[in-house]
């Protein structure tokens, strides 16, 4: 049985402007120990998919669709009151920005004692003395000091690691990360895909890792789903997408990808080198949504949605017009 | 033109009147158990400026020196004088330039000190000597003071000064305790000793003045009440809501839009016409106001015609004022009796408007202090003037800043009263007369002069009536003022009797009590 | 917040940029108390302008109908020299719409030129001007303002002076804030390396950008003049009769309060009805306008 | 923060020249004010000299500087009592005014906002909406004469006005404190509810708020996360309102006849009292910028950020 099964989850935000489909029919499941990486440009709703999983999204303006099964139990049932039992002890998340994401008026021991207090029944003592060996484990020097020091005073690696020590505090089942390294500097980015590793390697924690960056998608995913407008159009191993990209969207991609040296010199740089615009979120017609921006578009992928088929073990692609073998 | 024929109607007024206004000694209509002892409550208009006799200047003051302050006399209710802390009227010498003044035997300070004639030099010699006394021009024609014995004075004059006893009735005449001043000095308002039937106690700025009954005081066994507060309520309605609820039980000059209301509420309401009046200035010297008021006695004239007094009483005051058009109170004695007045009549206005040749309509600019009341009289005055072609335009500027302007002839006209005084002598001279510091319309008129400086002089009442009837008949022909009426006085009294409201206005507690 | 995760962080830097007005008076209009301000606004304005025209004199004094209970003849009675209580608002409301309009514009450009100045020049033109502005906003607005009424003498003049100035240490901080925080963006450096000028870079690629923060103010700015209009009136400091404002019927609606107290209710409406509307408008126009937000 | 110290006091320094300046600027001699009716051109010159108003007025500044720092305000023109005196008669009835409209304002502010916030878009929400905006809109002085001519007049169940010692009857001082306070809170509460809304929608969408989510606490710890940060924007708030609390006071001193620090400015006003409205304005400024550099340490408190940082904004 897989830790995480997402099935034909849906969410959609009511704005100002009207209904926003940000994730319009997404699947998958996560094994126990396994990193499954999703990729995609900004806006294609791979943050929303990774915030609907623990119902994080938490707003009257939400409709959410599809189920979720943690270890076969369907949390799409479960009240408010039982989902808090579920978040940072079964799913836990770790964000995207270092910088905000921890409260600054409590310091970094108050906050990570806040999780221990709330799902192991530790004492305050007990708890902020697990907080030392939580910093110890996600590579903090000097963790006893700094639990008493506030977020302002850490460095944006440093605060991400405190994220990820709040994240693993209960050994949960699935960890999600949402572009943990975004922020960071490239150096420290390896430390942190480091402790991810580690923890898998270590506790078994599976991880949902969301990110833009197809050279941390290399660098540990086992797994990777390519998300497009709210839709997953492929997934495969991190082997086979690298070596036989068969989605015309993951090939533009892996094309746009920017070489190291460009990376370096303008971290900023994003994947949108593929001409054309992304689609508007707020419709779902019948068709490929890909299809005016692809060069293999025909009429029928203006005619009716592609579904997923498999194309080799474990891989599905969404598409009327696969493209085979290595990208040249 | 002031016409000298009777008019029933007018006198009638009067007379009605007169009979509220006498109204002494307070009626206790409801027949309440007295209550031993007790402190009444009394709501002033404003608060007080220093309680030191010598540079006191406000009207509430003169309220509160009635507590603790005893003067040489005091006046009744045709505004004559009666000997409070001399034992008789003064005797004033055939050329007019001696009087003789004998003072009450026994009589204790409120700090137990004996009052005699030293201590009444003391305070005479201070009052005319002192750079910050007030009372120095009240006193100007006093010469110097002299200790016959123990128990009399004789005072030397310069000229004949026959107002002398009224202003020593009032301020002038308060007798302060030697021996305070010693220790006081200029801070004698500060913890002020005095003869009275209540002694200060202490003082709350901006809130209240406490007195307790004096254990020295001559007529001790009348004084019932234990004690005296006076407060300070600025708005006249919260006086009456105070009133109503009992908080207080007495409120001075209250609203007579709120009299009928207390009536009803069970509150005794004794009246009085004050002795001021209230009045528009015109600056009659053209080099001061381009208005052509200024040069004109007819246009001047028309502008009083095109008032209408009862009309302004009617609107304004809820018909509680006394109508008038002289300075003289209609209680004071010295008031000639057959005053006609200047009525209302538009249409002359008109006429006599149009044939001043001037272009209209003419404009005026009514200096005003910016008060609530001054400010509506002045704009119902400015629709009655604009209806019969002058161009009023309203300049209210704050009370001190518009005393200053009218000190320096700033104006076109002036709404600005006087508080009046005992002597008619303090209701003319310098006011009326040439350089006077308080004449704002710089009236210089000889003959005007002349005659109140002669009533002054003059000891003889019929002779001085006639006099002032003189002076006022000049005045009306001059119209360098038009008079507008006499305030009438409103005292609210709430489970409490026995208290004196007189023609001056001021209630004295010596006899009062509190009732259940 | 959904707005946030769809569209976010994708700013453009090219250009300058610029709220799009079309969009602004869309999501304006979606926004029902934001409207109803407006019309409020507008019709208190209408009511001054047309106010004068249709209605009686508001001066015109009738002794025989004191104080009269709201009839036809007299829509809001009459007050205590028998004026009609309706003209006499209407003649309140220009003054009251004046004074918090030109007070306010004027503490603005006042304000604003002097902040933006500081702001992007900074160095001692800045430390002197904030230091005023400190010593300004150490009294207290109401002690200001009734003490500047108080110097400069009673008139509309005066007020919408004193009220302006009492207002402008406050724009001069908000201006001095957007110039310091523009000043640094990229199209700003931009401009700067192309060689543009102080005054085209302060009131051509500044000025327009911090107009959102300017309208909000001025829309938190206006209803409290307005209020601070009829305080000084009240006050007697304030503009003066025969002239009626809005706070001077309730000076003189306080004698009446137990007899007519419809007096002191109407005048009372009119100052709150538009302060209301202007304060809805201007959490309307904040809501939309305000860069906080996008921030 | 010791820097903010003495941006202070030179702000104070400033501001009592502009104090002194001002009171100066007024239209009307005081002198004449106190000469009275009849104003003997003499005894004008005598009151002048008599208060120092004679000299020159930085001569003038420095003595009453000198003379201030040492506690002494100079006397009252008017009953020749030390100011200072007054001052210290006058102060606890208008900090007892603001005390308690404080109070009512926090209380109900404070309560409203968070409601407002943590249950966005419901009635309560609506309700605490309107509230907030018609307390914005509304004049203090005609909230409190509808005050009395409900509860005063009508109904006759609080006392319209006048002021009762503490001392003298606490119960009959709270009684006619009641009106006079609610009246100034509800302003006070209007803006405070606005503002702690804002901060706290604010704080409540921010991200940390979400990791406080993801941990799985409850509402109201998310919310206590949330309102921990928002209460820095309520501090400077209150600080800064304060300012409108002063001016508050004075009118609503003047409707209900409270003997405290605004009347006493505004009658000093009226009778010219150079000395009492000169040391009065200065008390209130300095206590306006002594509560506001409270105000920025307790920010410094409540923000672990500013602690090192020394300074605000």
């Amino acid at each position: 049985m897989s830790v995480l099964e997402v099935e034909h989850l849906r969410v959609e935000f009511g704005t100002e402007n009207g209904p926003v489909i940000a994730v319009k029919d997404v699947s998958f499941t996560l094994e126990k120990g396994e990193i499954l990486s999703l990729v995609g440009e900004s806006g294609c709703g791979k943050s929303t998919v990774a915030m609907s999983i623990p119902r994080l999204l938490g707003d009257s303006h939400v409709t959410l669709g599809g189920s979720v099964h943690l270890n076969g139990v369907d949390l799409s049932a479960y009240s408010e009151k039982r989902m808090q039992e579920v978040r940072g002890k079964e799913i836990s998340v770790v964000f995207q920005e270092p910088m905000t994401s921890l409260n600054p008026a409590y310091t970094v021991g108050n906050q990570i004692s806040e999780v221990l207090l709330q799902h192991e029944g530790l004492s305050r003592r007990a708890a902020l003395a697990r907080a030392v060996e939580l910093l110890e484990l996600v590579g903090i020097p000097d963790a006893q000091r700094r639990t008493a020091a506030f977020p302002h005073e850490l460095s944006g690696g440093m605060r991400q690691r405190v994220m990820i020590a709040i994240a693993v505090a209960c050994n949960p089942l699935v960890l999600i990360a949402d572009e943990p390294t975004t922020a960071l500097d490239v150096t420290i980015q390896a430390g942190v895909l480091d402790i991810f590793r580690r923890l898998r390697d270590n506790l078994g924690t599976s991880i949902v890792l969301i990110t833009h960056d197809l050279g941390v998608v290399a660098d540990i995913a086992d797994r990777v789903a390519i998300m497009y407008a709210g839709r997953i159009v492929e997934m495969a191993s991190t082997a086979e997408i690298f070596a036989a990209p068969t989605h015309p969207y993951t090939r533009g991609l892996l094309g746009a990808l920017p070489s190291r040296a460009i990376m370096q010199a303008n971290g900023r740089r994003r994947l949108t080198d593929i001409p054309g615009l992304v689609p508007s979120p707020s419709t779902d017609p019948d068709q490929c949504q890909f299809a005016p921006r692809c060069a293999s578009a025909s009429i029928e992928c203006t005619a009716a949605r592609p579904t997923a088929e498999p194309v080799a073990v474990g891989h599905t692609v969404s598409c009327y017009h696969p493209a085979v073998g290595a990208m040249l | 033109m002031l016409r000298r024929t009777l008019n029933i109607g007018c006198i009638a007024a009067a007379s009605l009147m007169l009979v509220s206004c006498a109204s002494t000694p307070s009626a206790s209509p409801s027949a309440d158990e007295v209550v031993a002892g007790g402190i009444a409550v009394v709501a002033l208009s404003d608060e007080p400026d220093t309680l030191d006799p010598t540079v006191a200047n406000t009207f509430v003051a003169r309220v509160v020196f009635t507590a603790f302050c005893e003067k040489l006399y005091d006046s009744n209710d045709s505004l004559e004088l009666v000997p409070q802390l001399a034992a008789s009227l003064p005797v004033t010498s055939a050329d007019g330039l001696t009087v003789d003044i004998a003072l009450r035997e026994g009589i204790l300070f409120n700090d137990g000190t004996p009052f005699n004639a030293d201590a009444v030099k003391i305070t005479l010699d201070r009052n005319l000597t002192l750079d910050t006394s007030s009372r120095k021009k009240e006193l100007a024609a006093l010469q110097s003071v002299e200790v016959v014995d123990e128990n009399n004075i004789r005072l030397t004059l310069s000229r004949p000064f026959s107002p002398l006893g009224a202003q020593l009735a009032d301020r002038a005449g308060a007798i302060m305790s030697p021996t305070a001043l010693e220790t006081l000095g200029l801070d004698f308002g500060t913890d002020p000793v005095c003869v009275g039937p209540f002694d200060f106690t202490d003082r709350v700025p901006g809130s209240e003045i406490n007195f307790t009954k004096s254990d020295y005081y001559y007529d001790k066994d009348l004084v019932k009440l234990d004690g005296v507060t006076y407060k300070f309520i600025t708005d006249p309605n919260i006086r009456a809501a105070n009133l109503r609820s009992s908080d207080i039980n007495v409120a001075e000059r209250l609203n007579a839009s709120d009299v009928d209301q207390l009536d009803a509420d069970g509150v005794d309401v004794l009246d009085v016409s004050a002795i001021g009046y209230q009045g528009l200035t015109i600056n009659t010297d053209p080099t001061m106001s381009s208005s052509p008021l200024a040069s004109s006695v007819e246009l001047r004239k028309a502008f009083e015609l095109s008032i209408d007094r009862d009309a302004l009483n009617t609107v304004v005051f809820a018909g509680q004022t006394t109508p008038d058009c002289v300075p003289l109170p209609k209680q004071m004695a010295f008031r000639p009796d057959d005053i006609q007045c200047t009525d209302f009549d538009s249409d002359a206005a008109r006429a006599l408007v149009e044939a001043s040749g001037e272009t209209l309509p003419i404009p005026v600019e009514l200096l005003i202090p910016a008060r609530p009341t001054d400010q509506k009289t002045a704009e119902v005055i400015q629709q009655m003037a604009n209806d019969v072609g002058f161009d009023v335009t309203i300049k209210p500027v704050e009370f001190v800043s518009a005393l200053d302007l009218g000190r320096a002839g700033d104006f076109d006209m002036f709404l600005i009263g006087w508080s009046g005084r005992m002597d008619p002598d303090g209701d003319m001279n310098d006011l009326l007369t040439t350089g006077g510091t308080n004449n704002y319309s710089q009236m210089a008129d000889s003959e005007v002069d002349f005659l109140i400086s002669e009533a002054a002089s003059v000891t003889e009442t019929d002779a001085r009536q006639d006099l002032y009837g003189q002076a006022l008949d000049r005045i009306d022909e001059i119209k360098p003022l038009i008079y507008l009426y006499h305030d009438t006085w409103f005292l609210g009294l709430a489970d409490i009797t026995g208290v004196e409201y007189s023609a001056d206005a001021i209630p004295r507690f010596k006899t009062a009590e509190l009732t259940k | 917040m959904s707005q946030k995760l769809i569209t976010a962080k994708r700013k453009t830097v090219s250009s300058i940029p610029r709220p799009r007005w079309q969009r602004v008076v869309r999501r304006f209009a979606r926004r029902p108390m934001a409207v109803t301000g407006l019309i409020l606004v507008v019709g208190f304005v209408l009511f001054a302008l047309l106010g004068p025209i249709l209605l009686s004199d508001p001066n015109q004094q009738d002794f025989a109908a004191i104080l009269q209970t709201p009839s036809l003849a007299h829509l809001l009675g009459t007050d205590d020299l028998g004026r009609d209580v309706f003209a006499r608002i209407a003649n309140g409301a220009r003054v009251s719409l004046m004074a918090g309009v030109m007070s306010t514009a004027l503490a603005l450009i006042i304000g604003i030129t002097i902040g933006l100045i500081t702001g992007f020049y900074r160095g001692w033109v800045d430390v002197i001007v904030m230091r005023i502005v400190d010593v300004m906003l150490a009294f207290p607005f109401l002690i200001f303002a009734v003490g500047l009424a108080a110097i400069l003498g009673a008139s509309l003049t005066n007020v919408i002076i004193a009220l302006a100035v009492s207002q402008v240490p406050e724009v001069i901080r908000i201006a001095r804030g957007e110039a310091m925080a523009i000043r640094e963006q990229e199209f700003v450096s931009g401009a700067v390396a192309d060689g543009a000028r102080d005054g085209t870079i302060m009131f051509r690629y500044i000025a327009p950008n911090a107009m959102g923060a300017f309208i909000v103010q001025a829309t938190v700015a206006i209803p409290a003049a307005i209020i601070g209009e009829a305080t000084l009136s009240f006050l007697g400091l304030g503009v003066q009769p025969p002239m009626s404002s809005w706070g001077i019927m309730l000076t003189s609606a306080q004698q009446y309060l137990a007899q007519a107290p419809y007096l002191a209710l109407f005048p009372g409406i009119a100052i709150a009805l538009t302060a209301l509307g202007f304060n809805l408008l201007g959490d309307g126009l904040r809501d939309v306008l305000d860069p906080k937000e996008t921030r | 923060m010791l820097q903010r110290v003495i941006t202070s006091i030179v702000t104070l320094f400033l501001a009592s020249i502009v104090v002194f300046v001002g009171v100066r600027l007024l239209p009307g001699d005081p002198a004449l004010v106190l000469a009275g009716e009849t104003a003997d051109p003499a005894v004008v010159a005598a009151i002048r000299e008599q208060f120092g108003l004679n000299q020159p007025i930085w001569i003038q500044y420095f003595n009453y500087v000198g003379q201030a720092l040492q506690g002494n305000f100079g006397v009252s023109t008017r009953d020749r009592i030390p100011v200072a005196e007054i001052l210290l008669q006058r102060l606890p009835i208008t900090l007892e005014l603001a005390g308690l409209a404080i109070l009512v304002g926090v209380l109900i502010g404070l309560t409203a906002g968070i409601v407002s916030a943590v249950k966005r878009g419901s009635f309560a929400d609506y309700a605490a909406n309107a509230f907030g905006l018609i307390g914005l809109s509304v004049p203090h002085f005609w909230l409190g004469m509808l005050a009395i001519l409900f509860f005063a007049i009508n109904l006759q169940v609080l006392p319209a006005s006048g002021y009762v010692a503490f001392t003298e009857d606490p119960g009959e001082n709270l009684r006619r404190m009641i009106l006079p306070a609610l009246v100034l809170g509800t302003g006070l509460s209007a803006v405070l509810m606005r503002q702690t809304r804002a901060a706290l929608l604010g704080q409540l969408s921010a991200d940390y708020v979400r990791t406080a989510r993801s941990k799985g606490v409850s509402r109201s710890r998310e919310v206590k996360h949330a309102l921990r940060n928002s209460l820095t924007t309520v501090v400077t708030v209150l600080g800064l309102q304060l300012g409108a609390l002063i001016g508050g006071a004075i009118i609503t001193e003047q409707i209900f006849v409270i003997p405290g620090f605004g009347k006493l400015i505004i009658d000093a006003v009226s009778a010219r009292n150079y000395p009492v409205l000169q040391g009065a304005v200065l008390v209130a400024v300095t206590g306006y910028v002594l509560v506001n550099l409270a105000v920025d340490i307790a920010y410094a408190y409540l923000n672990p950020r500013m602690r090192l940082a020394g300074g605000a904004r």
